[in-house]
């Protein structure tokens, strides 16, 4: 019976592969070395990486490849997001060194906790199967679980882990709901069997509908619509802040895959439906993320607010993709394009802005209040100006990545006829504007309060003005990288 | 034509300000004089714009086209015609009048100050001789940064309200457009060249959305009434070179935009909507001249009159004659010397007395002659003095308004009264009398560089005053071609 | 005749209850975690149902993962509940109110 | 009524009872022992839906070692059970009203309308067929990819687990032989020079003043 | 050298003379300044003499400079007319301001701000007869604001007074007003006309009156000539736009006498002449005209009767000649205005030069009550300033007598509505003339000499100069510099009238002015006129001469006989001499209304408008509710893991019902 087995081709998951044994041997190397070279796992960690890209960047071939019986799929959007998930989590990694450090959490187990996160992301990114999306998601999620709680002394963090244990335990329980329902309704747990029951029409729609909507819940949670949102002020506010950093980056490059995976790979047959849904938790999210983020005193609190408006204006581009249910293939791709680059642009972005914070902290201070800020431009001009930039961008004013990006989803919406929510929209950006717009005064308008000079490591300092200087650049340029999200989703559709 | 004189014009002060930053506010006369070159060189590539320009073609001239983002057929498209260039020339003087009125006074960080403004005057010449919308887009956009850190980390006491609400009513206008710009790209069939636009037809009511949606934006920049709130604050609080170029340039883009996107894209909303321009350009007249009047604080009044006098040109573009839309380019560039001429005067004064209160002052005539000679000259132009750049543009407008419809031009003629009342209640009582306090009796007369700028833009008033048919000159063929467009239905 | 729609119903039941629990609950966390693992019961009866009326064995793989999963998940929740504890001398939810706002 | 139907009927009786006392259960311990009940009975559900391997494997992975480790950390904990169902009757009716709401909106889609499975016959199974067999066929090969997640989701538990839980009591008194065998002489015992330690009245006078 | 190029040297020679007095004075020195402006208005004056002999040759000249401006159809050139309208005006406006120089030589010896002064004139002198030039609306209107401009300046020339920079701001503002309304006429011809160029309108004048104009329905012609009158009323200062005159006193005398007597206020006069083509086909406009004249000449005659500052009275006595001359202008009678115009230049400018003489003997004291029987101590001024009184009062044989006489006739002759009203006012306001005129005289000259009384009783003037304190020194002759120009101004005073027969009958404007053939008034009377001699023989039978004659008598009689009488009138009058006194409360009135009233509406649009309606309720208003909603938003996040779940459920909720109701609806 096992004589039909045939071995999978192993070749597309060689990232995935590699990333795994790498892990084995940061565990081992910490575990010998631990107490004394740190770095080593940390430069391990990072060679990892950078091997996984390296893979990610040689087996890229612009075809999409199924292989381990139709569950992993190797594309050129994974190849994409997987070399942006890389990417950020070097910066991060190399943002939180010193940080990490200070604290005495540089322990092995960070290491490994992001490594296997990275892995889980990967997992999901190249998810064929709802199983091995809701593997991936859960191998993301565990991980995070632990990170978030990694100072284990510190009250605020374990009770940042806790509610965000729970609610994405919730979370994953709404989304299994809803996969066991689709399941249920077409058959089949193959992404691809999925959306071609749905293209045959053999599956009970009402039933469909009903598991989407737990389904749409549990991709909400992870992008943090509102009302799916309230664990990301509070986690962003009690994680570390190199957690937090890591939490606002790649996983939404994952949670963006997720969402593309889910719902326009698989379930594009109801796009008229959770295009409704989605229309409405975008706004919501739009609306109350820029709201509550005003009246925020502590940055990383304010920048999860902040998280959860750009996710509500990411999904503009989502849900634009199927105009008055005729499917266009153009339309489509352009529309989920511009969510793509508004993916990636915010993950820069965010980076950016937490990497400040962590550029600011020393050992035993976190610059973590607003407050912290002022006068920035007296002590590091430099930084401040880097700073500037950053928020601006996310303000959406040009010449920075986030105008081009929001002009990427708006155009997307408007073009699908959403033209009052885009005026909605622009005008909630406009309150947005109200509290970057306050960063950027503390640092340049007022006078600094603490004038200890900035200790932060060199590599962060090179790093923080690359990224910097990318959000700029990809402001100034903005048609590379606009160019290989649509080629991404264009050859991979 | 393919020259880059209209890349270097944007690129070069832009590009300038770098260095200027990175040598940093310790060495300032470095600085200084760095940011002079800079912004003189910035200076001297428009020139070849006015020599070689070709006052009887219509059509854009230097015009660069190269793709962007070609995702969404974005295109660095750069363009001039007689509408747009007189602005970029007028607003690289400017800058060089900027740098040289900020030679001593900015004591705190001056090579960023110096850098703001030179970014500044690139991305306004980039507002000016763009011809995509995205790309008018973005500079019209960035350039609110430059500004809202110019305001907030030089300005006045309340600065930082001032630089917010400056920063966010702007943006709050630019979004919408924003918007329309999108729709008219799809509407297009995917084209961001702006003279794509003025060909495309569009029935009634989307013209009117349209038309609303860059009014909004381009209102709040002019500023017209009751859009105009941010203004008085801004000028009141920023530093002089801020409101200078708030004054001379900034508000050109709102009455520039409409003239570029309103007019010719929709005329036949512009005309539906003409009587709601018309009355909010004359309540901009009165209203506002009536508010200056009540002013204590001089740079207040002088924000004010600029308001009214921008009335005049949202009033000369929307009585849809050549003589109105050509009064209204002039009163532009009239009030580019004129409004610059104030505030640098009212930054003379409050550099040596630290009060912009008029009842500081009084007297100044008696310590500062020479300055008082200015000053009172600049008065006349801006109350509209034949012979004085301020003349002209009101006169063409007046007239135009009259031949369109006769209570306009009388309304519009109310300026005369008011203008001159306001401006000159000041003078009385800024600059005539006897010495008001201790403080003015202390004062010293301006000096070579002061007197450097303000000549300069004296002359400048003058000269245009004198004889307008150069500015004018230039403008027609494109006017003719604005109006062809205006005056053809899309419908 | 016991269809599917019973087995469905069955664990749309559990599944509500499991929901109810996590925001009924306003004292102890441990609670919380067991409606999670009802929750996650419920779903299990789903796929086992489909799975058996579908003819397809694929409902009960995924159900075995979500064992496995829900094992780990277990451990970590009361891996962090240990943590909390021993900071807050408490496992009360509604203490867990220093991050809010 | 057949036998199957009121065995379906007995188990979903005592499965939705004792999820309901598990969250309404004053004592967590209780609680805990009603999951398990809960558990048992949906284990027998499973059986009916002749998936028998996963029956066991609830049982035994869930009530042995899942619960175990619940009712372990519930005792370890000392909690203050008074306290514990304070407040708890003034939320029910909004609770229970959206559960309700939940189960209603549920009901509806899934009563059976929709679904043309449910008028299948029940398979009809070879004699030789065995579930685990069959799950145990897919489960390493066509599964080996989830199956290889899933033993790196279990690693991160453990690493997890072990990172937030495990503490070096303070008052161990361990040894280190490699430390003390590298241990030398004169990190034994050092030789510091001082000045000596008379001052001057003089001095501190002076310094008196000035402060 | 061309015609064209004597045609720009005229008003540029004055130009360049104030350019370098203004920025050069220092350089030059006080000498050097009033050279080289005397010295550009001389050459000005003997320029014009050049032009006005080419023009009795019968040369009109009609040309531009340069073209000014050019937009939508209208060409706007800088360009001269020169007839003999404009050659008049050349003459008189250059002798005047030669005069006044010479003599602000003396006047203004002691002043710093001498070169500032010389400057200013001289960029009058420029101005003015760039005005009178023009062949163009537009530079008519830049002419009539720079003089207006340099006016201001002039006014406002001690600085340091705060009655002088009240009044120069008046003088601007009311002109200002003036303007407006010139401004809506020449609008209004530039938009029914297509051109701004004279001749090109005068040439499409029968077509402009058949129209009327679209939005308002009036008549055009019509609405046109009282726009540009109505600039005309500011700058010749018709009530009710007369109240800065009498204010702009408070600039140095000579300045008084140039632009508030001689040349810049009869700009009004000048133009409407000027525009005699348009304004002849206007019956409704030449009305307007003719009442608001006779206003003017009656109503300020009266208030120059209770004026104690000797300025003032020669202010008022201005407002009172120029309603004449106005009066004339709405009877038609174009060139007699001209010619008013020309013979008061010189006896009004005497009077205020011997105003002004007086002034400096009493060293800056203008108070007539401080002053009397100077004639012995200034014999000089004393005698110009009696032929100038005289001639003011209208009496033969000296000019004024010509031209008021022929304005009295012409008015009784013109057919206007209104017109009865003029001569009523016209014949009263000459007996108010003979009044005030040697009223004057009499105060200042004659009777007790009261400078001696050192007493400061309320004249409340705080405008007085160091020398206040030197009352006690004796009054004495002026110098030479101040009193040769007034001997050369008082001999046209007298004689000028004499030309009326070359100026009103000879064809002397030529085409110039255009009169109607119905308005015939002026074509009576040269069928009437007989010769100079005639003419004033006629006038003994005439009643203007004896009102002359009697206000003259009551002046003696008041204040030679009885000059304990006026004080008694008054007090009986009480209640009409405080209305004069307080000139018909026209200031009070501006002040509390206008100009309180426009800072009352603009505080209140201000504070109202812009900060508590616009900036507290939308823009701060939104801002602050943004805030609000900010606020409730994070009362949201309350931090409990139950409240997350329940919005989580409650989410899951909403959506179901949401999908549930669409499918219900069809709509999925």
């Amino acid at each position: 019976m096992l004589n039909n087995f045939v071995m999978p081709d192993l070749y597309p998951a060689a990232p995935e592969i590699f990333l795994l044994l790498m892990s084995f041997v940061v565990l081992f190397v910490d575990l010998i070395f631990g107490a004394t070279r740190r770095w080593m796992a940390a430069m391990l960690t990072v060679i990892t990486l950078i091997g996984c890209a390296a893979i990610t960047l040689v087996t890229a071939d612009g075809q999409t490849t199924l292989t381990f019986s139709n569950m992993y799929v190797d594309d050129l959007l994974s190849d994409f997001l997987k070399l942006m998930t890389y990417l950020a989590v070097i910066m991060m990694l190399v943002y939180s060194r010193q940080y990490m450090a200070d604290r005495s959490l540089n322990k092995g187990e960070f290491y490994l906790l992001v490594l296997y996160a990275t892995l889980g992301m990967m997992v999901m990114i190249s998810a064929a199967n709802l199983l091995t999306m809701y593997l991936g998601l859960e191998l993301m999620s565990l991980s995070l679980y632990g990170l978030v709680a990694i100072d284990r002394d510190s009250s605020r963090a374990t009770e940042a882990a806790m509610k965000y244990f729970v609610l994405g335990a919730l979370a994953s329980g709404l989304l299994l709901y809803g996969m066991s329902m689709i399941y249920g309704a077409t058959g089949s747990l193959e992404i691809g069997g999925v959306a071609q029951a749905l293209y045959q029409g053999q599956a009970e729609k009402p039933v469909l509908v009903f598991g989407l909507v737990f389904l749409v819940a549990g991709v909400a949670f992870k992008l943090g619509l509102v009302p799916f949102h309230m664990w990301i002020p509070d986690v962003y506010h009690g994680a570390p802040t190199a957690v937090t950093m890591f939490i606002g980056s790649a996983p939404k490059l994952a949670a963006f895959a997720m969402a593309l995976r889910l719902l326009v790979y698989a379930l594009f047959g109801l796009a008229v439906d959770w295009q409704k849904m989605l229309l409405i938790m975008a706004v919501l999210s739009i609306g109350l993320g820029n709201l509550a983020a005003i009246a925020q005193t502590n940055i990383k609190r304010m920048l999860a607010y902040s998280a959860i408006s750009h996710m509500g204006y990411m999904v503009l581009g989502l849900m634009s993709g199927v105009v008055g249910g005729q499917i266009d293939a153009f339309t489509a791709i352009n529309a989920y394009s511009s969510s793509l680059y508004y993916t990636v642009a915010y993950v820069l972005m965010s980076l950016g802005a937490f990497g400040m914070v962590l550029l600011l902290s020393r050992a035993g201070y976190e610059a973590e209040n607003l407050e912290d800020f002022k006068g920035l431009n007296k002590r590091s001009p430099w930084f401040a100006a880097m700073m500037l930039i950053i928020m601006f961008s996310m303000a959406g004013i040009p010449f920075f990545i986030g105008f081009f990006a929001k002009f990427a989803v708006l155009l997307a919406a408007i073009k699908a006829g959403y033209t009052a929510v885009a005026v909605v929209a622009v005008m909630f950006s406009l309150v947005g504007a109200f509290y970057y717009l306050r960063v950027v005064k503390l640092m340049y308008f007022d006078t600094p309060v603490d004038s200890a000079p900035i200790t932060a490591g060199l590599d962060l300092r090179v790093l923080l003005s690359l990224n910097g200087l990318a959000v700029a650049a990809f402001g100034l340029f903005p048609d590379a990288l606009m160019v290989v999200c649509t080629t991404a989703l264009m050859r991979s559709l | 034509m393919n020259s880059q004189l209209l890349s270097l014009a944007i690129w070069v002060p832009i590009l300038g300000a770098l260095p200027v930053f990175w040598i940093g506010s310790e060495r300032r006369t470095l600085v200084r004089w760095l940011s002079l070159a800079v912004a003189v060189a910035g200076f001297m590539v428009t020139i070849p714009l006015y020599t070689g320009f070709d006052a009887t073609l219509s059509s854009m001239q230097f015009v660069e086209q190269s793709p962007w983002i070609t995702r969404f057929n974005v295109q660095y498209l750069l363009g001039v015609d007689g509408i747009s260039m007189p602005f970029i020339l007028l607003n690289s003087l400017i800058t060089v009048l900027v740098v040289l009125a900020g030679w001593e006074v900015i004591e705190d960080k001056q090579a960023q100050y110096m850098g703001a403004f030179l970014i500044m005057s690139g991305l306004m010449n980039g507002i000016f001789s763009a011809l995509d919308g995205v790309l008018f887009y973005v500079f019209f956009e960035a350039s609110l940064i430059p500004m809202y850190i110019i305001i907030g980390a030089w300005g006045g006491p309340k600065r930082v309200y001032a630089a917010f609400k400056f920063f966010l009513y702007t943006l709050l206008g630019s979004l919408l457009m924003l918007v329309a710009l999108i729709w008219l790209f799809l509407e297009s069939g995917g084209s961001f060249n702006i003279l794509d636009w003025h060909q495309l037809r569009l029935g009634m009511a989307p013209q009117i959305l349209i038309f609303i949606a860059f009014l909004v934006s381009f209102a709040v920049k002019v500023p017209m009434w009751p859009v105009h709130t941010w203004l008085p604050d801004a000028h009141v609080e920023a530093p002089t070179g801020g409101s200078v170029v708030l004054a001379a340039i900034a508000l050109k883009l709102g009455a520039y935009g409409f003239v570029r996107f309103s007019l010719p894209i929709v005329p036949d909303a512009s005309h539906h909507l003409a009587p709601l321009m018309i009355a909010l350009s004359l309540i901009a007249v009165i209203y506002i001249g009536f508010v200056a009047l009540a002013q204590t604080d001089m740079k207040k009044l002088i924000a004010y009159s600029s308001i009214s006098h921008m009335g005049f040109v949202t009033l000369g573009f929307f009585i849809f004659n050549q003589i109105g839309i050509e009064g209204a380019l002039v009163q532009m560039i009239s009030h580019g010397f004129v409004s610059a001429a104030m505030f640098l005067c009212v930054g003379v004064m409050y550099d040596r007395m630290h009060s912009r209160q008029i009842a500081d002052y009084g007297g100044v005539v008696n310590t500062m002659p020479k300055f008082a000679a200015l000053f009172v000259f600049f008065s006349m132009a801006n109350s509209g003095l034949p012979a004085t750049s301020g003349f002209v543009g009101e006169f063409m407008v007046i007239l135009g308004a009259i031949k369109f419809n006769f209570w306009v031009g009388f309304a519009a003629a109310t300026t005369l009264i008011l203008g001159a009342a306001y401006t000159l209640w000041m003078v009385k009582r800024v600059v005539f009398g006897a010495i008001g306090n201790d403080h003015v009796a202390k004062l010293k007369d301006i000096g070579g560089r002061e007197f450097l700028v303000l000549g300069l833009l004296a002359v400048c008033v003058l000269a245009m005053g004198l004889y307008p048919f150069p500015f004018t000159e230039v403008m027609h063929a494109s006017v003719d071609n604005l109006l062809k467009h205006v005056m053809a239905s899309k419908l | 005749m016991i269809s599917l729609s019973h087995y469905l119903i069955l664990a749309a039941i559990l599944f509500a209850i499991g929901m109810v629990g996590i925001f009924l609950n306003r004292k102890n966390l441990i609670v919380l975690l067991m409606a999670i693992e009802l929750m996650l019961l419920a779903v299990n009866i789903n796929f086992v149902a489909f799975s058996h009326y579908l003819n397809d064995l694929s409902g009960q793989l995924f159900v075995f993962f979500i064992l496995v999963v829900a094992a780990a998940e277990s451990g970590i929740g009361l891996a962090i509940l240990v943590v909390l504890f021993r900071n807050l001398s408490s496992i009360d939810v509604e203490d867990l109110d220093s991050l809010k706002g | 009524m057949e036998f199957k139907t009121l065995l379906f009927y007995i188990f979903s009786a005592v499965t939705i009872f004792a999820a309901l006392r598990v969250i309404t259960a004053r004592n967590p311990v209780h609680a805990v022992l009603f999951l398990v009940l809960a558990f048992f009975n949906v284990s027998g559900l499973w059986l009916l839906l002749q998936a028998e391997f996963l029956a066991l494997a609830l049982v035994m992975v869930y009530v042995g070692a899942v619960m175990v480790l619940f009712l372990f950390v519930v005792m370890m904990l000392d909690i203050n059970i008074e306290r514990v169902r304070q407040g708890f009757w003034n939320n029910l009716p909004l609770g229970a009203l959206v559960g309700l709401l939940m189960v209603g909106e549920m009901a509806v889609v899934l009563s059976g309308r929709y679904f043309g499975l449910a008028s299948l016959p029940p398979r009809n199974l070879p004699a030789d067929y065995s579930n685990t067999k069959e799950l145990a066929r897919v489960l390493y090969t066509d599964y080996a990819y989830p199956f290889e997640i899933a033993s790196v989701i279990l690693l991160v538990a453990i690493i997890v687990a072990v990172m937030l839980t495990l503490r070096r009591r303070k008052d161990t008194r361990g040894m280190r032989p490699v430390d003390q065998i590298a241990v030398k002489a004169r990190d034994r015992m050092r030789l510091v020079k001082m000045a000596p330690e008379v001052e001057s009245p003089v001095v501190v006078a002076k310094e008196g003043e000035q402060a | 050298m061309g015609m064209k190029t004597l045609y720009l040297l005229v008003p540029l020679a004055p130009l360049a003379g104030a350019i370098l007095a203004g920025f050069f004075g220092k350089i030059l020195g006080r000498t050097g300044s009033h050279v080289v402006t005397i010295l550009g208005v001389a050459v000005s004056f003997a320029l014009s003499f050049l032009i006005y002999q080419d023009v009795q040759a019968g040369t009109v000249f009609n040309g531009a400079v340069y073209t000014w401006l050019e937009s939508g159809g209208l060409k706007l050139q800088v360009g001269f007319l020169i007839d003999p309208l404009t050659v008049t005006m050349m003459l008189v406006v250059n002798f005047v301001s030669l005069m006044v120089h010479i003599y602000t030589i003396g006047y203004m010896a002691d002043d710093p701000g001498y070169q500032r002064f010389f400057s200013y004139i001289s960029l009058f002198t420029f101005s003015m007869l760039m005005l009178v030039m023009s062949n163009n609306f537009v530079q008519l209107f830049f002419g009539w604001e720079a003089v207006g401009l340099v006016s201001y300046l002039l006014i406002g020339f001690w600085y340091t007074r705060p009655t002088a920079i009240y009044a120069n701001l008046k003088a601007f503002l009311v002109n200002r007003v003036g303007d407006f309304g010139f401004l809506l006429g020449i609008g209004l011809i530039a938009a029914y006309a297509g051109s701004l160029d004279y001749a090109e309108v005068f040439a499409k004048r029968n077509e402009l009156a058949a129209l009327t104009e679209t939005v308002t329905g009036w008549p055009l012609l019509t609405a046109i000539c009282i726009g540009l009158f109505i600039g005309a009323m500011g700058k010749s200062a018709q009530f009710p736009l007369h109240v800065w005159l009498p204010d702009s006193m408070e600039g140095p005398t000579p300045i008084s006498a140039l632009i508030h007597a001689a040349t810049m206020v009869t700009a009004g006069i000048f133009m409407v002449s000027r525009m005699s083509p348009l304004f002849e086909l206007s019956d409704t406009a030449l009305s307007f005209v003719i009442v608001i004249g006779a206003i003017t000449c009656l109503f300020m005659a009266l208030i120059a009767i209770v004026q104690t500052d000797i300025k003032r009275v020669v202010a008022y006595s201005t407002l009172s000649q120029l309603g004449y001359m106005t009066m004339a202008l709405g009877a038609s009678a174009y060139s007699v205005a001209i010619f008013h115009l020309m013979t008061h230049a010189f006896f009004k400018a005497v009077l205020f030069l011997g105003a002004g003489s007086v002034i400096i003997a009493m060293h800056h004291e203008q108070d007539m009550r401080r002053m009397g029987g100077l004639r012995k101590y200034m014999p000089i001024t004393y005698a110009t300033m009696f032929i100038a009184a005289i001639a003011n009062a209208g009496l033969p044989p000296f000019a004024g007598f010509f031209s008021k006489d022929s304005i009295i006739e012409a008015v009784h002759f013109s057919q206007v509505s209104g017109a009865g009203f003029a001569y009523f006012c016209a014949l009263a306001g000459v007996f108010v003339g003979g009044l005030y005129s040697f009223r004057l005289i009499f105060f200042t000259f004659h009777g007790k000499e009261r400078f001696r009384e050192t007493a400061h009783d309320a004249h409340g003037h705080d405008a007085h100069h160091d020398a206040h304190g030197h009352h006690a020194a004796e009054p004495h002759e002026t110098p030479m510099v101040v009193t040769v120009p007034l001997i050369l101004l008082s001999i046209p005073a007298i004689g000028s009238g004499w030309l009326i027969g070359t100026i009103l009958y000879g064809k002397w404007f030529g085409d110039a002015i255009y009169i109607a053939e119905v308005h015939k008034g002026v074509e009576t009377m040269a069928h009437e006129f007989h010769g100079v001699v005639g003419m004033m023989t006629h006038s003994v039978t005439t009643l203007p001469f004896w009102l002359a004659i009697s206000g003259a008598a009551t002046a003696w009689f008041l204040y030679i006989v009885r000059p304990d009488l006026p004080a008694v009138i008054k007090k009986k009058s009480g209640f009409l001499a405080t209305i004069l006194e307080e000139k018909y409360g026209f200031d009070r009135f501006n002040d509390w209304f206008f100009a309180g009233g426009a800072r009352m509406i603009g505080r209140g649009l201000w504070k109202g408008g812009d900060e508590a309606m616009i900036d507290g309720v939308m823009v701060n208003g939104s801002a602050g509710a943004v805030g609000w909603v900010s606020g409730l938003v994070r009362l949201v996040q309350t931090g409990h893991i139950y409240q997350y779940a329940f919005g989580m459920v409650f989410g899951v909720l909403g959506l179901l019902s949401l999908m549930w109701w669409l499918g219900q609806r069809g709509l999925i």
